[in-house]
């Protein structure tokens, strides 16, 4: 039988196969519909140090094979996770990752400090690419000296695996990843969504109420398998590949593009099964091209 | 067990009720999970480079024994329309049940149901399972016209029912708000439930504020899950900003923070 | 009836919808399906100062309501375009505009003064965006100093009007907006393709000769809309948009967030008569919402 | 007057011709301009997500009092399984007429058709169209097996049809090339015509350079637009990279940079 599993820096993956984050809750939701242990692991919704409300509705608008959100991390803060969800979601047998938000390299610090506590946390996913938040996030993402200052001092006191998580608003995502590399990022994750707009011609006004939002969906795949294979030209540290992933076929470009493993978003808006779909998928693709290994994939894109 | 279920239906019937409404009678091949009125369905319209997210629709009326869920569709944009052209015999694949329904009234409780436009659909579900004394349920129901109004014959047995038209065609002429119902014997309801457009339960929502009148309107914000994940569908509460899809799509108005 | 007339710098168009360069030929195509001078502009196929080949085959890949091209400036060069092409087209009753592409900034001088010469050309398009070449194209596009460079030395010897195209590959669109401003641009004009990459995954090989490859199409358009946007916050020169603009509400969603005019491009390949229909959607739009000029929309965007 | 014209058809006939092939017969309400065998079509395939640009496909017939134009396609991915699946009475876009066709014999001249799966649609439309004496047309059909080759009994008339599968089911076993009229008369003929998969016309062109003998095959290069705008279709030859929905997609083989 194939073997699915997956190594980031100490962590086994059953799978390769990992929800989103901010498309996948805490999990509980997903539960609902099937056993989330069966997934590679799940990205919890973006954490900040406290409570925020995110911004204003409308919210999303549906693109042309795509969707633009303006969320803007809503959450409860740290504390409240700790206290409310995390007794709740501890006990999925899975990989549990926190996306770690923050406006200044303080709050990223302090929110790293409180999840490094919480045991069931497999890793962080360091989120310096959301495009939604006016301070911070994809500030910090977008540039060399700002993605390092980030990584740097949470590398400082992460204890647990650290996953950095690239915009793709920039012009050269190789510069990046080799900057959070070289601040000890354990992995990087691409990419975050693309700053996009949206506009009600009839009545002359933006669909989001933020203006402008960001893209999701197979309409960035390409842009996004294209980030990931230049990314895995560059840095030698596993890449997580995200855009735009609604199938098993679209999963296995990314890994042959150079993705250790990946995860799927916006594809769960429209059928929560999909990321169970892809694990049968790759399982399938690898018997019948005779692979034993994910390693028989990553970065096999014959040229 | 499962609590939510992605499914493929078979539409059984795709037929227009009125002007600007259609029916749609879908059936499950596996027993339907209890549905409370006000809870919807979110759909799955293929076939479309167009249509990229599903689209919620509250549930209408089920049918236990035939595994049948009923949708009252009103064309409004390029999704809705979609769904109305699908034929009978064709299969969609619904995520269901999702949100929470409206409060069941208590014995003996009056109660006034308030449905405009495709909202009377759940306004209808809500009359048939309030288990009342039918003396006890009435229902104002509104419309542009008497031709965008749908026969209510089968729920007569359910409840009380008054219409408004805007031009008068049918009932009252005016708003469900300017009825003579509402404008006069509120009071004496213990319940008002609310279904429809937003400018409409805006007003009812006043009323009952200014009455202290136990009320519920069920929203329509924009959704791109449906059941949770994705925090767009948003409403102000005095609970802060909750989902729509999970913690309603009914809300008590008093936890919403409506100008009003 | 309404006026839809759009001036940018000196030049007078009819109605502000163009054809995209690279998507349009050289105007005699289209002509096959319509009188072309029902068109604002014609932009005409990149051309080089010497003959080039183009990238091999397979040079175009679909995507998610988009497609990838690597056609890589195939063109003649300029002597053959002002020997054979230009004397056959140059008395369509529209604009047409030359797309001048180099490898060198000397190339892109040469070009452009012998474009110079060519009376009916109207105005030069400066492409300094184009991902599907080697040297120079997106490479000038993508920092300041190349954008300005090239735009500057172009500036020196073009005496018709100077649009420049802008990539969109890059972190910031303002930076590269406001520098070929400063050096003299009349207008900018975006945005050219996203680097993007596709992959057959049962083959295990990209379905690009160059692996890379320019995304276009609807997928495209938040990005671009957004770019328009921001780039009509931070310069004075009239903008053209481009992105994706699929009918006439897309062409007007531009207009709102800034565009003078817009070129259509990959909506070409649907359907050779999308421009005229956008051209007629206008109008309507127009009548609909009681406004009398081009004017009336352009940046009219209630926030 | 327009050369080329974009316009909805109505599917009128959509069947399966054998295994793997469709025929797909469209009418149009206006008389159809002249079609040259070889000439192609291109084809909007609608309502779905997944299928962004058109779809060329080779005339195979046209019926000029009709106005119809019928295709055999042939399901090779996503496109062409969507449009086999369209039902007659639906209508469909079409760019035509594209491309240049095959040169026509001229009287007298003794000449080999050769065609493999669709391929064998444009070689039956030059039969019938090439105004030799039947006896100097000659064709040769390829496919896997039996079941995969369509039925050419209306066709007997303007030609000698020889046929091969590869699994020896109907006519000679093995490829077009194995054929004994190939493999034995190849000189006794003035112009080869070939449509068919790559190797196969790689194969024919091979033989055909050898015997010097006048040789045209169709190709099939991926196409964006159709009609010369784009330059995603191009094929190096003598003349450099020419795209083939404009210079081709028949192609004479002296013309073509092929390593054979
Ligand atoms: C919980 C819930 C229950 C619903 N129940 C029903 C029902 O029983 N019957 C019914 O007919 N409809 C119902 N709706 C509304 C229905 O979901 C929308 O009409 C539908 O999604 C519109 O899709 P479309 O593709 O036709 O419109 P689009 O083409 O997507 O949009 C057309 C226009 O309508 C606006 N619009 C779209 N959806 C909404 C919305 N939800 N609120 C406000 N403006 C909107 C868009 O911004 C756009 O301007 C319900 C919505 C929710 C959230
Ligand atoms: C001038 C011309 C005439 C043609 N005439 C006919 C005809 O008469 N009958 C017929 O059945 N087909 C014909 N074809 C081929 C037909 O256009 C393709 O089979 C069709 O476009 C495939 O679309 P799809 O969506 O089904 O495949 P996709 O889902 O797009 O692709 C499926 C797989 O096939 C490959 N593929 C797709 N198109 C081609 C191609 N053209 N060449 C090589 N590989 C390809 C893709 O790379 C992919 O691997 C013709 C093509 C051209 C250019
Ligand atoms: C509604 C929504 C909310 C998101 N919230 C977060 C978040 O909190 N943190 C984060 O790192 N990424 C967030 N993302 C980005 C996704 O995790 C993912 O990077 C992106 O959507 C691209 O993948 P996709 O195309 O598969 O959706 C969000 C995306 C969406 C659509
Ligand atoms: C096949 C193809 C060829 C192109 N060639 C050129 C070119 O020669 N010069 C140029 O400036 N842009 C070129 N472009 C970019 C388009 O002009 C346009 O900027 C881009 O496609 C985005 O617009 P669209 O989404 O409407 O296609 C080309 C695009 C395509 C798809
Ligand atoms: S629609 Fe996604 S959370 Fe409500
Ligand atoms: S397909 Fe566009 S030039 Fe041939």
């Amino acid at each position: 039988m194939a073997d699915l599993s997956v190594k980031i820096k100490d962590l086994d993956f059953k799978n390769p196969v990992m929800t989103a984050s901010g498309t996948s809750g805490f999990a509980e939701e997903l539960n609902d519909f099937y056993d989330v242990s069966k997934l590679g692991a799940v990205l919890l919704k973006g954490i900040t140090l406290k409570n925020r409300d995110g911004n204003a509705y409308p919210r999303m608008a549906e693109t042309a094979s795509g969707m633009l959100n303006a969320v803007g991390l809503q959450n409860k803060g740290v504390d409240y996770f700790i206290q409310h969800i995390y007794p709740r979601i501890k006990d999925y047998d899975t990989h549990l990752i926190a996306n770690v938000n923050g406006s200044t390299v303080e709050e990223y610090i302090e929110v790293t400090e409180k999840v490094n506590e919480l045991e069931r946390i497999s890793a962080i996913e360091l989120n310096i690419s959301c495009p939604n938040v006016k301070e911070g996030g994809m500030l910090f993402g977008i540039s060399c000296p700002g993605a390092e200052a980030v990584t740097r001092e949470v590398r400082r006191v992460c204890t647990k695996t650290l996953i950095v998580k690239l915009s793709p608003n920039v012009t050269d995502i190789t510069e990046i990843a080799k900057a959070v590399e070289g601040q000890g990022a354990d992995s990087v994750s691409l990419v975050n969504t693309f700053l996009g707009m949206a506009i009600d011609a009839e009545k002359r006004i933006p669909l989001l109420s933020t203006i402008t939002g960001g893209l999701s969906g197979p309409a960035i795949k390409p842009i996004a398998l294209r980030m990931v294979w230049q990314a895995y030209h560059a840095v030698k540290i596993p890449i997580i590949g995200i855009g735009g992933i609604m199938n098993a076929a679209d999963a296995i470009e990314f890994m042959l593009a150079g993705a250790a493993a990946v995860q799927v978003g916006t594809a769960i808006f429209k059928d929560p099964f999909i990321p169970l779909q892809i694990i049968d998928g790759i399982e399938n693709y690898m018997k019948r091209h005779g692979l034993n290994s994910i390693n028989d994939i990553v970065g096999k894109l014959a040229l | 067990m499962s609590l939510k279920e992605v499914q493929n239906l078979v539409i059984i019937e795709n037929t227009p009720l009125n002007a600007t409404n259609f029916l749609i009678r879908l059936v499950s091949i596996k027993p339907l999970p209890k549905f409370v009125p006000g809870q919807f369905v979110n759909v799955e319209i293929n076939n479309s480079s167009e249509i990229f997210l599903r689209r919620p629709f509250s549930v209408f009326e089920i049918n236990y024994s035939l595994n049948s869920i009923s949708l009252i569709v009103k064309i409004l944009g390029r999704g809705s329309k979609k769904l109305t052209e699908i034929k009978a015999g064709e299969s969609v694949n619904l995520i269901f049940p999702l949100g929470k329904g409206f409060t069941f009234p208590i014995p003996n409780e009056r109660i006034l149901l308030i449905g405009g436009g495709s909202g009377v659909g759940p306004m209808l579900f809500l009359a048939k399972e309030s288990g009342l004394n039918p003396d006890n349920v009435h229902l104002i129901l509104g419309a542009k016209s008497f031709e965008d109004h749908i026969n209510i014959d089968d729920y007569r047995q359910f409840g009380n029912f008054y219409f408004t038209t805007e031009d008068g065609s049918l009932g009252e002429r005016g708003f469900v708000t300017q009825h003579s119902v509402f404008q006069n014997k509120l009071k004496t309801f213990d319940k008002i439930y609310a279904c429809g457009p937003d400018a409409m339960m805006k007003a009812i929502a006043r009323e009952a504020k200014k009455s202290n009148i136990f009320c519920e309107v069920s929203l329509e914000n924009l959704m791109a899950c449906g059941f949770g994940v994705c925090l767009c569908c948003i409403e102000p509460t005095v609970r802060g900003n909750l989902c729509v899809c999970t913690e309603g799509p009914v809300f008590n108005i008093n936890d919403l923070k409506w100008q009003i």
